[in-house]
């Protein structure tokens, strides 16, 4: 890809004509001591899309993520989620307004068992109710976790710690679901399975941001799409279109 | 004294020097579980918090406690009770007091600048407890001679429950000890795995940065950990005077010690693992005096350390630790 | 070896000759100021920057936490009393005593090495803490050997080209500890730069990488350990020749890995300029300033035995410990920060 | 490489060494040559462990000094008398260290108006300092070591005493009667009371185990049994288990060599409420209040025997009375038998420099140390005596004291 492609923002409109921005992120500027990693990234999800976010190693894509759920400072720039400026709140109220990210490398609770692990997720919950209703729903997506409901975190093969940590996110009641490379190192019959139950989840109604580097199928199960590089969106669109686009294809999609 | 005799009184001494040593081993390992910081600094918390003690004592005692007509009456365990809420709610409030204004700022710095950091406020709490041994009451001698070791006086009756006659001596204060030690442990155990807090501490424990994209605010779950932290060790404090009738500005060195090496033979980070160390280390104490030599003690105590983590890397309840993020 | 080797091979760097330069220039500012006594306790601030460069490889380089540096700083100071004590049968002299204290203080490393560095982390620790009490002990206990707490004297002062030298001539003593840590310093700095310090390095870094660079971090850290051991040995052996006695086992106890630990993370973790900084700051501040703040009140009248607070002494402790505390808050990565120490 | 800046460093360096080596060599010579002093003052430093866990003990000596010093009004003949009181802890230690102990002794040195060296408070430091301070030619008086090593032959290794004094005069000196003195008395007393079966225990430091030491060999000598003997660890939290241990082996009588510092009080507490009905006998370390308030009235009480080289002040005729009644007025509490100690060896150094301003001579390190050396028939707060060819006391007085009503009260005198 040329690093003459540039890309504004407001040359996209959004594929679901009419809907309303969820999360807007305008220029955003973040780093890790002396290094800035993100130089002015501006990108918008509306309510009920599914976004993909792709990019190689360190374009930015997690700590873009980090930056959205108040992990990371910021050091420019302005975040917005359901019309509230959000950057500045701290990860945990975040939470609780329904914005909920599914972590790099999963980050499940080793020592607690499956369902301590998916009780976590309700951990800002009260409507008990609600919470047994989630659970349910969690089960029904991922039945492998109701059988090892029992045994610890720590025990679970790398997909079912995925599941798990998917499944944990559900029980947060997100409005906002933000999925950090789910397909990392697992089994490939199991990132089927995962990138099913999002899918399913989107049908829901459930609006998500995905992140991958499996760009194929992240482009695929989405509705528009960001490339990221070097800190910097270089190209947006609609994802079947980007699945095409040339710059894409070579350099994303090994062809 | 028939050898089972002996064997017996060691036994009860062993479990209930450990039971003391396993209070303040679990502050320890609560906060070395969260915030992964030695905290060199908790022996001395532990160190003030048997100065309150001996003041709210001396201050109260002018009256009716330090009378010798009373002194060890059984009507002392309201106050036992009463000291050991006090002393804990002072440590424990210190204890996130130190957090807050030395460690929280040094959060994001290496791990041994948080490490040398805690020795400068112990060293600090050192200074400040033989200031307060020097205070000018009854019960500090006067504030004559500040390091000097203070008297902590008898509260609970000195008798021996088997009998005058008996061999064995069992005190109320060794009951004592298991009396408000147990109760502690159990709560403490109900708290982490039953309350909404409790396991907000568990998931910050093992994952900070997990626990706090699942909506709990870890620094107020870091504070409430050394307040409970704090809190074990002002009611070891209270425990360790009344069981051993001294306190002493640098009593907070060894009882530190101890702890440390309790919580880590436990496994680190593990409260069923820190009171299992703290107990073994009390019995193996107990045993060495008796069938080696006192001399020999802490040569023994550690080298059963190093010898049991040569063959089990991650202490006796430890798990495999999880490789450096 | 490569040109840039070659190059960043220059003997000392520039924070290294200004630091060194400071101490050499040291007694010079005595005769100026005859009030000021400071090549006594400098030949102690060298001996602790000493045992502390040996710390350093192991806390710093290799990212292993040694809290019993002492213990070989006293297994150090023993072997030397018992290699050159007239009551002892050996008698080998100044020069060759600390040298064979560096090569047993090595060998204890690397006992105790062996069969406990596949811990990790704060296990190490408590090992390393239990091996210092368990030394101290042993020392205190075997009477028949170590004379137990009464000490190995008299010992040796160091003989130059025949002179030997003796508490009158502090200055001259000064000089040749200065040069012995010149040289350590030398030698530090070539061990930084060679291969077994890259892989040192590389295995505080990332043990797993590490070994798929072929390296096998167990003897890698083995050769840390032993090597910090020996040259926190050697610092016992100079202490030992500078009071002439190993004086208690207890003089090598906890407290003294503590400071040992302080001056390698106060100086800058990994940083040989720091850490001979941080032994000069620390050291310094325990031998020079606050006996001298102590006793100026006392010229000036202010203080008196009365009571607790009033004596200036006894707010030592406070003062020590606030230093470490502001230390830490405002320069947590110590005083020299190495480069390799930027945080993610 | 060779032009690289800082090999120019090394050679500046290396030629600044060379030069100051010769220059500062020259000056040495110059002040060890001529301790001048003749002037309008001189001084009298002290090094005892200040910061920690001795200050108490050291706070009574340094009144003690203090005291002595007002007494001549900080001035004799005209010549003003400074005092200095150095600690040789450090807040590292908490206790003394060894570092700074030397430094002391090497900053007394090379101050030319420091006259008397008064210390140390631990035997261990004392074995550090005493060579320099030989060497050098400074008197150093001690108001607490009671090593017999120090100054006799036949109690250490074969070198001593004769390490201590490289230069081949005796110039240590002390006030107090040594522990071959002490634990002999204290061995002969148990027996003297009917006490038959001892358990010895020392606190593995130097003074401790050498009182202890010698108890123990003076306790088999006159046939008392010797059921067990044990060091133990100064900083544990209890003494049960030892207890227990010691009940087993059936003793009546255990001698403890150690300090309130080392623990002493806990030891009696522990023997009480382990149900040992056993005496406890313990060394002048623990002949004060101080140790008294650490084990509590309760445990001690006809539990305990403390002996002490000297006499109890408020028992005390002429000199010792003056010092008991003047010492209550200035600091408004009793006298601790340390604040004898070091009002006595802060006398004994004013009254030799008096009897040099006396003589018209001038106060300098030698005319100072020959004059102690001389002390006889010396009238002081711990009686009448003088210093033997070693530079021991001959004060052979030892009282033996028991706590009553929460004071120690004499129980016999040995002379």
């Amino acid at each position: 890809m040329s690093a003459a492609t540039t890309f504004t923002n407001t040359a996209s409109t959004s594929a679901n004509t009419g809907a309303t921005p969820l999360l807007e992120i305008k220029g955003i500027v973040a780093g890790y001591g002396r290094v800035e990693v993100l130089h002015q990234i501006s990108l918008t999800v509306n309510q009920g899309e599914i976004v993909s976010l792709i990019g190689g190693n360190g374009a930015g894509k997690s700590t873009t993520l980090m930056c959205i759920s108040g992990i990371l400072a910021l050091r420019g720039g302005e975040i917005h989620f359901a019309q509230q400026r959000i950057d500045g709140t701290r990860a945990d109220k975040l939470v609780a307004r329904g914005l909920v990210q599914v972590p790099e490398g999963r980050r499940i609770f080793p020592r607690m068992t499956v369902l301590e692990n998916l009780m976590m997720g309700a951990y800002c919950r009260n409507d008990r109710a609600g919470i047994a209703a989630d659970l349910e729903k969690v089960y029904a997506l991922f039945d492998i976790l109701k059988l090892r409901s029992t045994q610890l975190g720590g025990t679970l093969s790398g997909g079912e710690q995925q599941m798990l940590a998917i499944g944990r996110a559900i029980m947060s009641k997100p409005q906002l679901l933000m999925m950090d490379e789910p397909s990392m190192g697992i089994a490939p019959l199991l990132v089927t399975k995962i990138f099913e139950a999002v899918r399913a989840l989107n049908q829901e109604g459930l609006t998500i941001l995905l992140v991958e580097q499996n760009a194929r199928a992240a482009l695929r199960l989405s509705h528009r799409g960001y490339v990221l590089e070097t800190g910097r969106v270089v190209l947006a669109d609609e994802s079947k279109r980007l699945l095409v686009d040339p710059r894409v294809l070579e350099s994303y999609l090994g062809e | 004294m028939t050898d089972t005799e002996v064997f017996l009184q060691q036994v009860i001494y062993g479990l209930s020097n450990g039971m003391i040593i396993a209070l303040v081993a679990l502050g320890y390992t609560m906060v070395y579980g969260i915030v992964e910081l030695i905290n060199f600094a908790h022996g001395d918390v532990f160190t003030l918090g048997g100065f309150v003690a001996l003041t709210i004592v001396g201050t109260l005692g002018a009256a009716a406690i330090l009378d010798p007509a009373t002194l060890g009456d059984a009507s002392n365990w309201w106050l036992l009770v009463g000291l050991v809420l006090a002393c804990g709610v002072f440590c424990g409030v210190l204890n996130a007091a130190i957090d807050r204004i030395v460690y929280k700022p040094l959060r994001r710095a290496p791990k041994l600048t948080q490490l040398v950091a805690a020795i400068g406020v112990s060293f600090i709490l050192v200074n400040i407890a033989l200031f307060w041994g020097g205070t000018p009451m009854k019960v500090f001698g006067g504030g004559s001679a500040a390091a000097a070791s203070k008297d902590f006086p008898e509260l609970l009756e000195g008798s021996n429950l088997l009998g005058e006659e008996s061999n064995v001596v069992l005190r109320l204060e060794d009951v004592s000890v298991f009396l408000i030690t147990i109760p502690l442990m159990i709560g403490l155990t109900l708290f982490v795995r039953k309350t909404r807090l409790g396991r907000g501490m568990r998931a910050t424990a093992q994952n900070p940065v997990g626990a706090q994209l699942m909506g709990i605010d870890t620094d107020r779950v870091i504070s409430a950990t050394f307040i409970i932290g704090g809190f074990l060790a002002g009611a070891a404090s209270v425990m360790w005077s009344l069981y051993n009738n001294t306190i002493s500005f640098q009593m907070g060195f060894r009882a530190g010690m101890d702890a440390f090496t309790a919580a880590v033979l436990g496994g680190i980070g593990s409260l069923p693992g820190a009171m299992v160390g703290g107990l073994l280390i009390g019995v193996i104490r107990a045993m060495s005096d008796q069938y080696i030599e006192t001399r020999w003690t802490n040569v023994v105590v550690f080298s059963v350390l190093i010898l049991i983590l040569v063959f089990r890397p991650s202490g006796l309840l430890g798990m495999k630790q999880r490789e450096k993020v | 070896m490569s040109a840039e080797h070659t190059q960043r091979l220059a003997p000392f760097s520039r924070g290294q000759c200004i630091v060194l330069g400071c101490l050499a220039a040291a007694p010079l500012l005595e005769r100026v100021i005859p009030s000021l006594q400071l090549s006594s306790p400098l030949r102690t601030v060298i001996v602790f920057a000493i045992m502390a460069l040996g710390l350093n490889i192991v806390v710093g380089w290799t990212g292993l936490l040694n809290l019993g540096i002492a213990a070989f700083a006293a297994i150090g100071a023993y072997t030397f009393g018992i290699l050159t004590c007239e009551t002892y049968p050996f008698q080998v002299g100044f020069w060759w005593g600390i040298l064979l204290a560096g090569i047993v203080g090595a060998f204890a490393g690397w006992l105790l090495g062996a069969p406990t560095l596949r811990l990790r982390g704060d296990y190490l620790a408590i090992v390393t803490l239990g091996f210092g009490e368990i030394v101290q002990d042993g020392l205190k206990n075997l009477e028949v050997i170590t004379k137990g707490t009464q000490g190995i004297n008299p010992l040796p002062a160091p003989s130059f080209f025949g002179t030997v030298l003796t508490s009158e001539n502090n200055v001259q003593w000064f000089y040749l500890y200065l040069a012995i840590l010149v040289v350590i310093v030398w030698l530090m700095r070539n061990l930084e730069f060679s291969r077994l310090g890259r892989q040192w390095f590389a295995v505080r870094e990332d043990e797993l990488a590490a070994r798929c660079m072929a390296i096998c971090p167990d003897k890698t850290k083995l050769k840390a350990f032993a090597a910090g051991a020996a040259m926190a040995a050697l610092s016992g052996a100079l202490g030992a020749s500078l009071l002439s006695s190993t004086g208690e086992p207890s003089n090598y106890d906890f407290q003294i890995s503590i400071l040992a630990l302080c001056i390698v993370i106060v100086g800058g973790i990994g940083s040989i300029t720091g850490v001979l900084l941080g032994a000069i700051v620390m050291v310094g501040l325990n031998v020079v300033v606050l006996p001298n703040i102590a006793e100026s009140l006392q010229r000036n009248g202010i203080g008196s035995t009365s009571n607790v607070f009033s004596a200036p002494n006894n707010y030592k402790f406070l003062i020590f410990g606030l230093a470490l505390v502001l230390m830490m808050r405002y320069r947590p990565d110590g005083l020299i920060q190495t480069k390799k120490a930027v945080r993610s | 490489m060779i032009s690289h800046p800082c090999f120019a460093a090394v050679r500046v360096c290396s030629s600044l060494l060379a030069v100051s080596m010769s220059a500062s060599s020259l000056a040495q010579n110059e002040t060890a040559a001529a301790p001048v002093a003749t002037a309008s003052s001189v001084k009298i430093v002290s090094s005892l462990p200040r910061t920690g866990s001795a200050n108490s003990q050291t706070t009574s000596m340094v009144n003690g000094i203090k005291m002595a010093i007002a007494e001549v009004g900080a001035n004799i003949g005209g010549v003003a008398i400074l005092y200095e009181d150095w600690d040789d802890a450090s807040p590292q230690r908490g206790n003394w260290d060894p570092a700074i102990e030397a430094g002391n002794a090497e900053k007394a040195i090379l101050d030319p108006t420091v006259m008397a060296y008064i210390g140390t408070y631990n035997s261990g430091a004392a074995k550090i300092s005493m060579p320099k301070l030989n060497a050098a030619g400074m008197v150093m008086v001690s108001p607490a070591n009671t090593a017999p090593n120090l100054t006799k032959s036949g109690f250490g290794e074969a070198s001593e005493p004769a390490v201590y004094r490289p230069s081949g005069i005796v110039s240590y000196f002390r006030v107090v009667p040594t522990d071959d003195v002490q634990g002999a008395v204290a061995a002969d007393f148990a027996k003297e009371i009917g006490l038959t079966k001892v358990f010895v225990l020392n606190d593995r430091e130097v003074y401790g185990k050498g009182v202890a030491t010698v108890f123990e060999a003076r306790a088999r000598e006159i046939g008392l049994e010797v059921t067990g003997v044990d060091g133990l660890d100064a900083k544990a939290s209890n003494y049960k288990s030892l207890v227990t241990k010691i009940k087993q082996s059936g003793a009546d009588l255990v001698y403890f060599g150690g300090t309130t510092q080392t623990n002493a009080g806990q030891l009696a507490k522990d023997i009480v409420s382990g149900g040992l009905k056993a005496k406890l006998m313990v060394p002048d370390g623990c002949y004060e209040q101080a140790f008294i308030e650490a084990a509590g009235t309760k445990a001690l009480e006809g539990n305990v025997f403390v002996t002490f080289g000297g006499r109890d002040p408020k028992t005390m005729t002429g000199k010792g009375k003056e010092f008991y009644e003047n010492y209550v007025k200035t600091y408004k509490v009793e006298p601790e038998g340390y604040a004898a100690y070091g009002y006595e060896s802060g006398k004994v150094v004013l009254t030799a420099m008096q009897r040099i301003i006396d003589a018209k001579g001038t106060l300098t390190r030698a005319s100072v140390l020959a004059e102690v050396a001389k002390t006889k028939d010396f009238s002081g707060a711990l009686g009448t005596w003088s210093f033997d060819a070693n530079g021991d006391t001959t004060n052979r007085t030892m009282s033996v004291f028991e706590v009553k009503g929460g004071v120690f009260s004499t129980v016999k005198v040995v002379d």
